[in-house]
């Protein structure tokens, strides 16, 4: 479909890499993973040196690759966390304190340049943003739907698990009709390619799109209700404990990086 | 460009702590009042679908300035109400987080913004729907109010939590985070004005879900419409 | 089928008026008894679906009353109702709720208090009789439409309901799909639960139903067996409906006049066993024209 | 149907996959002559709205070629495919995107560059070619089904298309007005537009097309006339077909071996034609029995 974009992980092509291949980090246990992403979260937060920065960032993109996972959609995927970078550390790399890299830019503001602690701040909070990006994308795309699900009813409280838990489900089926409505127009030759003339266009398809949701939402209180439902969405399944060997891992994470913190950032004397 | 979300890391860790704990304390208070009223399953099934609305029209491209995605935070709040919206705004985002846009540090942070946006775009519709505004204006004034709020707010908790690793002083921080808030304004208005035509639309055809017939009936307690 | 026994489901219903006015239905009196296939017919709009979501509890009628097992259902006891009679809706999507098959299929039982082990036992036996045990892990959304409303169906069956209620449950399906939610019908009936359905096919309802009742403009305007409907060519006419294609072919042939096939293979042996065709002579009660 | 003409739409696809990995169709070669009528076969999954999407460039093969009027279709020029090639998507429901009917009729001629005044008049004309005018100030949202699938019917045929694609355009409609829709299909194709449709009902492929196209795992495996596909038996197995109800009926009775009837139509003449069943001798081309 070439209007839906492909700067955003399409949710069915997620699921199916988690269904449908098979990779060394398809058998890692899903708590294990959300510890990771946890400790990957607090590291990028505390590390304050770009080579380690770097470094993380380094063995984060070769695990994707180990798990199997195609480094081209990488690529586009990282558009919008980009742009989410760009926007906020975009100014700073000129605005920051320090020397100059190469000639200053005369601008009536004045001169304007990146300076060398800018630009390092840059490639800083690209590293701890795409740190954690590429390995929540390694995490959703090798962990399968049933797990999510049942991490989803575990870790949130009532009623935003129910919530949830019906939003996973139920994204697939709007994302259909949003293609539907999309591929309907296009073949009585709308015009998508810009915006502002055809404005009424995506509002209607926006707008029909809410509709049907709220609709199937209608149809789905029946439904549920006809069963008994309460508000009430158990699910029996479970996700079985991490094994040791990879609980070792997590704490490990967890204690090299608040220890690398005590000792290195805050000067914590042993 | 998109709405933008705070990324990965921006912030420090005592900043990363604070807003993890107002959005855990939004979310609390919320669910305690959905709790205390009796959530209904219809507002469950609502809350449920309409999230996954808002995450899957994020798929959609929309062609201006190169591009722009968006959750339709404002358009959310005025049909699901304020209580359903801020719940929405989390799940969206956590399902966001799974998929590399926004950050999971930062959930709290980020459902803060989309929940205000949802809020004010709920009571600022009800306001001027009550002033006897058309559905347009009404919808699109509503979302973009919603939206600059959300735009604001996330400038303050910029400025106010510092980024991670630079050493400009707050005052020049404000001017760069100036830049940002004007850019998430020009996309509020543009947003805003999508759903004022969306509202537009489904008054035409469902004018019950925009609060248009039985105004009374309204479950004003959680101030949810279903 | 048998009509001395007391009604299970007992449906009085002055009208049904939804939320923006349109009358769905109107002066309906509608019964279910034991061991019988029902199936409603009639035009798109013509109100089966409201009648069918009535017999639940699903809908409630403006003016009227519900009885269920002999019990008036009222706003507290609907869960009686919805427990003795299980409802497959005609969107499969919007029926299945949760991550895999077999949860979706404890779902019911679980609102229902029931344990987890004993609950995935008994999914798994509901799975059993429709021949969808290989189903279990699945996600719905990688289902196929005949999968979904097999589940669907297995999640009701789950509750052990006295009634079926299925609205429209070939829409979309393959003739072999059609096939196997068929004999999936069948074997219900055959296990003693009565079954109410909607369907547009009517070579279909002929030759899965006891009964036929024939809607049009929110109302019952005929009912009877299979034959007495498809041959009442003014009930017909008036429902806007044409006849099987059994009943067609007959009649414009010529032939079974007096035979009244309904279904196919009532067709078939009339073609047969009577190469005469002239000689068939009493209609036969059983519908297999005579032997 | 002239397979003498260049066909008016020429698909060659090696195959096309989903953006998930799903391999919808695959090796498919597929044309559309003028002045015929193609009917899509097949079950559930089988790659018919995957084939039927290619042929406006809806989707695009990963590999392949589409041909519209003898023109290559590329990203360049896709409105002219879409122009040439109206579709009525198997989804009533996503397809009316307009607040009034008439506003929906004239979509595509707006998209066309047609100015209001003149775009109207044939929006209004299109719709009463189909019997609809009546529907013009409706809100499309609150139409029945049947009435949707006629208002995206007219959304197209105003486009003056050479190739009109409906993808499955009975589902979820009654007799009544399934009759209707046919009916409107012959006359679009009386008006010497050709028709390529899939559908589930085989009774309706036997009685509107020229030709039938077998789908069975994202491949077209056999097509031929109504007669050579439903009795080739070995096709059908493959396939997971039946036959439709004439073919069954005739061949369960044991007649028409040679007479070969495929609708109830042929049925018909050829049981009213022949009381001694057996002297039908010879298979007419025309598919009446004999005369
Ligand atoms: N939720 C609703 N709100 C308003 N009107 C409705 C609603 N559902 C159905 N109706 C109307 O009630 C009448 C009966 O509808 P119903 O769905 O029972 O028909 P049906 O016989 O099931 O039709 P179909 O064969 O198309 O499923 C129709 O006029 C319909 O438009
Ligand atoms: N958007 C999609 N994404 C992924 N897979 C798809 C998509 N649409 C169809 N498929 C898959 O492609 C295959 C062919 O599907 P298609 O819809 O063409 O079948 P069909 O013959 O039209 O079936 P039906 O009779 O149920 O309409 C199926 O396996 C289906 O699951
Ligand atoms: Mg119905
Ligand atoms: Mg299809």
């Amino acid at each position: 479909m070439t209007t839906l974009s492909n700067h955003v992980p399409d949710p069915r092509l997620i699921t199916a890499f988690a269904e449908q291949r098979d990779g060394p980090l398809h058998r890692v246990n899903p708590w294990t993973k959300v510890g990771v992403v946890g400790a990957l979260v607090l590291a990028v937060t505390v590390f304050d040196r770009l080579a380690l920065l770097a470094g993380l960032y380094g063995v984060v993109l070769v695990v994707y690759g180990l798990a199997g996972l195609p480094y081209r959609r990488l690529a586009g995927w990282y558009t919008l966390p980009m742009l989410f970078i760009v926007s906020v550390a975009g100014p700073l790399a000129f605005l920051e304190p320090g020397t100059p890299v190469g000639s200053a830019l005369s601008t009536p503001l004045g001169d304007l340049s990146v300076t060398w602690a800018g630009l390092v701040l840059f490639v800083e909070l690209s590293c701890r943003s795409l740190t954690v990006v590429t390995f929540a994308l390694t995490a959703s795309m090798t962990t399968k739907y049933t797990d999510v699900a049942y991490m989803l009813g575990r870790l949130l409280p009532r009623p935003i698990d129910q919530i949830a838990l019906l939003t996973y489900r139920f994204t697939f089926v709007i994302l259909e009709t949003l293609e539907d409505l999309v591929k309907a127009a296009l073949s009585r030759g709308a015009n998508f390619s810009e915006f502002w003339s055809n404005k009424r266009l995506y509002a209607r398809i926006l707008g029909m799109t809410m509709l049907s949701a709220i609709e199937q939402s209608e149809r789905l209180v029946k439904s549920m209700e006809a069963r008994g439902y309460d508000g009430d969405l158990t699910l029996y399944g479970d996700v079985s404990r991490p094994p040791v060997h990879e609980l070792f891992v997590v704490v490990g994470s967890y204690v090299a990086v608040v220890g690398y913190a005590a000792v290195a950032v805050y000067g914590v004397g042993l | 460009m998109a709405h933008i979300h705070l990324g990965e890391g921006s912030f420090p860790l005592w900043a990363l702590v604070l807003w993890t704990l107002f959005g855990v304390g939004l979310v609390s208070a919320v669910v305690y009042r959905v709790r205390k009223g009796g959530i209904k399953t219809h507002q469950i099934a609502l809350a449920g679908i309409a999230a996954a609305a808002s995450f899957a029209i994020f798929q959609l491209n929309i062609p201006v300035w190169g591009g722009i995605h968006m959750n339709l935070t404002g358009l959310v709040g005025i049909l699901a109400g304020p209580l359903l919206g801020a719940l929405i705004a989390l799940v969206v985002n956590i399902f966001s987080a799974a998929l590399g846009h926004g950050a999971v540090g930062l959930l709290g942070a980020n459902t803060l913004v989309n929940a205000s946006e949802a809020i004010v775009a709920y009571y600022a519709f009800k306001t001027l729907m009550g002033m006897d505004w058309d559905v347009f204006p009404a919808g699109a004034s509503a979302a973009t109010l919603g939206l600059s709020a959300g735009a604001f707010l996330m400038g303050a908790i910029i400025v106010l939590s510092g980024v991670n690793g630079s050493a400009l002083p707050r005052g020049d921080l404000t001017i760069a985070v100036a830049g940002l808030v004007g850019l998430n304004l020009g996309v509020a208005v543009i947003e805003g004005i999508l759903t004022g035509f969306i509202v537009q639309f489904l008054a035409s055809v469902r004018p019950d879900l925009v609060g248009l017939v039985d105004r009374d009936t309204r479950d004003e307690t959680t101030g949810v419409t279903a | 089928m048998s009509r001395d026994d007391p009604p299970l489901v007992d449906l009085q219903c002055e009208a049904h008026t939804y939320p923006d006015g349109t009358v769905g239905m109107h002066d309906i009196e509608f019964s279910v008894y034991p061991d019988e296939v029902v199936a409603l017919v009639g035009g798109n709009g013509t109100g089966k679906s409201t009648l069918l979501e009535h017999l639940n509890a699903t809908l409630v009628p403006d003016d009227g009353e519900l009885v269920v097992d002999g019990t008036p259902v009222t706003e507290d006891n609907k869960a009686h109702a919805r427990k003795a009679v299980g409802f497959v809706f005609q969107d499969a999507d919007t029926q299945l709720v949760a991550p895999t098959v077999l949860d979706d299929v404890m779902f019911g039982l679980q609102n229902d208090g029931v344990p987890g082990d004993k609950a995935r036992e008994r999914a798994r036996e509901a799975l059993a009789t429709i021949d969808a045990s290989h189903l279990e892990d699945r996600i719905p959304h990688y289902l196929s439409g005949g999968e979904k409303r097999l589940v669907g169906l297995a999640g009701v069956l789950v509750l052990e309901p006295s009634v079926v209620v299925l609205d429209e449950p070939l829409a979309g399906l393959d003739p072999e799909r059609s096939q196997l939610v068929a004999e999936r019908i069948e074997q219900i009936h055959q296990n003693g639960i009565s079954v109410v359905l909607s369907t547009h096919d009517l070579d279909f309802a002929a030759t899965v139903a006891d009964r036929v009742c024939v809607m049009a403009e929110g109302n019952v305007v005929g009912s009877g067996t299979p034959r007495e409907v498809f041959y009442d060519d003014a009930l017909l006419a008036e429902a806007n409906l044409h006849s099987p294609s059994a009943v067609r072919v007959a009649r414009d042939a010529g032939l079974g006049a007096t035979a009244q096939p309904v279904t196919e293979a009532d067709l078939v042996s009339l073609l047969t066993q009577g190469k005469d065709l002239e000689t068939a002579q009493t209609p036969s009660p059983d519908g297999s024209g005579h032997d």
